[in-house]
């Protein structure tokens, strides 16, 4: 923790209610790919299933285990980008890590996921809030290259 | 805040805390409560002066020097050996062998000795709790040898089952590797058993004092091992230095591992020849310094008395087990007696997840590890991703601990 | 004595030696005269600094700690890596591996690259001018893969033959590994020529840089390398901390080397997976606090800047090589131009041994070098069992030099 | 070299005079055994030639490479054990290693060899003047086992 920042820039009020009551946790039944990820260092994992239909990101699940901030991550994004093009949820996802990594107000407005932004002050654990964002791309990357 | 008592006779913390510059600072706001002992000790002054005067007086390289820094750098680095081999019971200081840390030197068995003597269908008998560090270099000569590892299990108290040991161990047993007090669990392991078990077959026995060296007296001779592996860094010492002790028998049926200068007796274009034990293990310049400095953190943990060091951390075991009991939600991993176990306490806090806790704790200055510690057999035993430890040495109090039960309260208030 | 002038330019030793607190001493009642650098350089007082630093306020196990003290222990530590792959022209710190000295980087790559790529038949090219840490972890993969290893020659000038090396480098040159500074006669090798020979056949060039880190710039592009070995000893850092630097493709074409904590991603029974580079390579408690304490020497040299580190070293040698001619009965080994070579003079004197020479040096306070240098093979090819050798750096003076060659008219007269 | 110790204990004359005109150098025609022994760390390297009669050393013949103080301890060695029994050159040489290690004066008389007395004063100097003495003792351990 940079000297400072207080607890409560990291636990607000919206990440420990998407912690305890998690959006669309679990599986799908038929998704178009499911893509994992995992933090080696800390044991964070996080699995996500994708419906991706003519570019569009139509449904979304996720499952895993990790820390309040990792899940509430998870759930973040999974809320978020359903219903989403690909390549507006590919920009979601570089703005949320930017705003992850400066902790800058970001300049396209991420909505709700603002929440995350104290996350930057605790450097050691932007890996846990990132980490489902990283999931997401890889699985876009396959399933909706970039256009 | 009621001032909580422990006998506190083995060791007065509060004078001992007067040689750790570190511990007089504040994190966050609040007084550094350090304990992650487990992960790496404290140094005291008199290591940190040794570091100093080094660099100071006498920095020069060892062993190939006339002048007069080379010599009273090599006789300074010959007298630590001396002083850490007389630490462990070992009269010949050439039994000990400067590694970088323990890691490294459960590595220089598994080439040495290892690549020698363990072959196809060969087992090496593990335990579960072993941290990777005495687990990988066995898969890796495994893989390279056809062998097959073997684990001893963890029981639902915490502990090894010697009847299981005893069933494990047979004729195919080339090595039995076996941690002393596993970094999570706490438990102390019954070697002096284990290792009549091993002579039995033949096998010898690797010890991975890692946790132990630290924390209680430790005595080649009477825990009947082969190969001792500890690092400085856990027990007082500077980070970059640890040590084999390897039995003489073992010593001289070990081929070399790295190669470089010092190690040699006359190298020609193809092959060389090796110079004696320990100079054939300890390829190039050493941690000169660090092995150096490591005579006062051995020094240190004498004039304390190894078995004050482990009175201490009973004592603060009782009194962690004791008000961590008292709190909602807690579950305490391991042997649930203070005596048996180092000065480690894992636990589990409900609903909450171990980096939110250690993050929370370091809010209030209280420096807890968060993770798998190198144990993810252990994890899985356990049933857990991670776990929260505490681990104590010798400069820790009972208020500490009264710090670490506070900050748990905020973290069932954030998480509440 | 008279004042003995060097352009004195590049370098202000007189200031440098201020920060130098081991040199303001006296060995045997004369003011010490160090010219033993290549075996290992003094430490800086910003050096020193950041390790009492650290052991102050920040120690504490890196990459698997939430709590302050592990966040700023990783961050240092993690800065110093960053700061070393600048210093040798690389942006990508996650390819530069700290092991304990330029000795361990070798045998690394000899195992986790060698032990993959090398086979029966294949050959190692080496020189003879290779310091014995460039040498034996060779012998040893050769013995394990039942390859066998070439010598370039040393000429009468104390250099490699280009000719003789293009002949030697063949298809069946499966590794190139050469010094790029001799730590005996000083001889600067042309490494890119050699590279762009290997590159030819496929084979990758590993560079012993143990030398010339310290005295020159390098550049791992220019010079067209595929593995680089330094040590921090040797560059005014701390003991107990080297480096391997590695290209991203020949990364992608190694094995795990030693296993443990840290270098793992997943671990099962029988076998696990790894973490990415550089944490791969480093298994167990780096050298943290020599690692931290490292970048303070890059920077120290950074600031004095490596070319007048480099011209500082040439006006030495000049005077050196100088005076020595002068005196009766010296012979100069190696290259006799003082840009031909590192800052290392080895030498000759009739009829006194080298032991002779460096003991009676000691008594006027010169530290040298006598022996073989961990280069048998350079002293075979020079016909002599020993040399005696000085070698400077940074905080040398012309006036230390004169201390050197009125300490040999000292041994002159004891053997006269 | 402890402070205070000088040049002229460890350089007596007669280890210089020793140095430049070494006694028995060289081999011998016909001898009961060959020994050789080297310091690894410094280079020095020393070779005995010994005959041995009844329990008695009949001839000694030495060569080697090395400093003023191997070569002149080899020389002093090889003139003064001929024609001694093995058992009193045992005692000597472990008189002459207590001398060498402690630089007390020899309890048992060792003649000349005192002059080597000095070297104790330059603890890395030690094991060059004992290897001649080393590879002695293990000549005669082969050759004339203790009686
Ligand atoms: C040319 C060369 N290579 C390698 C080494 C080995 O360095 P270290 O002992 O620090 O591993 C040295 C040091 O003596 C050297 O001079
Ligand atoms: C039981 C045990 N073994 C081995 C190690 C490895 O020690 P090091 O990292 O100093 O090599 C540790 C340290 O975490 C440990 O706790």
């Amino acid at each position: 923790m940079t000297t400072g920042a207080s607890l409560e820039e990291l636990y607000r009020e919206v990440i420990l209610d998407h912690f305890r009551d998690p959006r669309n946790k679990g599986t799908l039944p038929n998704p178009t790919g499911t893509f994992s990820g995992s933090n080696p260092v800390c044991g964070d994992e996080v699995t996500i299933d994708l419906v991706v239909e003519e570019g569009r990101i139509v449904d979304v699940a996720f499952r895993g285990e990790g820390c309040s901030i990792s899940q509430a991550s998870s759930s973040m994004l999974a809320e978020r980008v359903v219903g989403m093009p690909a390549d507006d949820s590919r920009k979601l996802a570089a703005a949320v890590r930017t705003m992850l990594q400066t902790g800058d107000e970001p300049v396209d407005d991420v909505g709700d996921l603002d929440a995350l932004r104290g996350v930057a002050k605790f450097p050691v654990r932007v890996k846990c809030a990132l980490l489902s964002w990283n999931v997401l791309e890889q699985g876009l990357n396959e399933l909706a290259p970039a256009s | 805040m009621s001032t909580p008592t422990i006998r506190g006779q083995a060791i007065n913390a509060a004078a001992v805390r007067r040689d750790f510059p570190v511990l007089s600072q504040t994190v966050n706001g609040r007084p550094l409560v350090y304990l992650d002992n487990a992960a790496t000790s404290q140094t005291p002054r008199q290591v940190i002066d040794a570091l100093v005067r080094y660099y100071e007086t006498d920095n020069a390289n060892v062993h190939r020097g006339i002048h007069a820094l080379s010599m009273r750098a090599s006789d300074q680095y010959e007298r630590s050996r001396a002083r850490l081999a007389l630490f462990i019971g070992e009269r010949k200081a050439e039994h000990v062998v400067f590694t970088r840390n323990a890691t490294e030197a459960i590595n220089l068995v598994a080439h040495a000795w290892g690549d020698r003597h363990v072959g196809a269908g060969d087992e090496i008998l593990l335990t579960e709790m072993e941290h990777h560090s005495n687990i990988v270099p066995w898969q890796l000569l495994a893989q390279r040898k056809g062998a097959r590892l073997v684990y001893a299990h963890i029981g639902s108290d915490g502990q090894l089952d010697l009847d299981e040991m005893r069933e494990l161990i047979g004729p195919r047993t080339k090595l039995v590797a076996i941690t002393h007090a596993s970094n999570v669990l706490g438990t102390i392991n019954p070697v002096a058993e284990i290792a009549g078990m091993a002579r039995r077959v033949g096998a010898p026995v690797l010890l991975d004092a890692a946790q132990s060296a630290p924390h209680l007296a430790v005595d080649i001779e009477a825990l009947g091992c082969d190969f001792l592996a500890l690092s400085a860094h856990k027990m007082l010492g500077p980070t970059g230095v640890g040590a084999l002790w390897a039995r003489e028998e073992r010593l001289a049926e070990m081929d070399p591992f790295l190669g470089g200068g010092g190690m040699i007796d006359r190298v020609d274009e193809q092959m060389s020849t090796w110079a004696p034990v320990p100079d054939r293990y300890e390829a190039g310049t050493p941690s000169i310094a660090d092995a150096i400095a490591f005579e006062p953190a051995i020094e240190y943990l004498e004039q304390l008395g190894m078995d004050n060091v482990r009175q201490h951390e009973i004592e603060l075991n009782a009194l962690a087990i004791d008000r961590l009991h008292s709190m909602p939600g807690v579950t305490i991993h391991g042997p649930q007696s203070p005596e048996a176990r180092a000065g480690v306490v894992s636990f589990a806090l409900a609903g909450v997840h171990p980096h939110d806790i250690a993050t929370i704790l370091d809010t209030e200055g209280v420096a807890v590890r968060a993770g798998h510690h190198c144990a993810q057999l252990v994890m899985r035993r356990l049933g857990v991703p991670a776990t929260t430890r505490a681990s104590f040495y010798v400069y820790n109090t009972a208020h500490e601990i009264e710090a670490l039960v506070e900050g748990l309260g905020k973290v069932r208030r954030v998480f509440g």
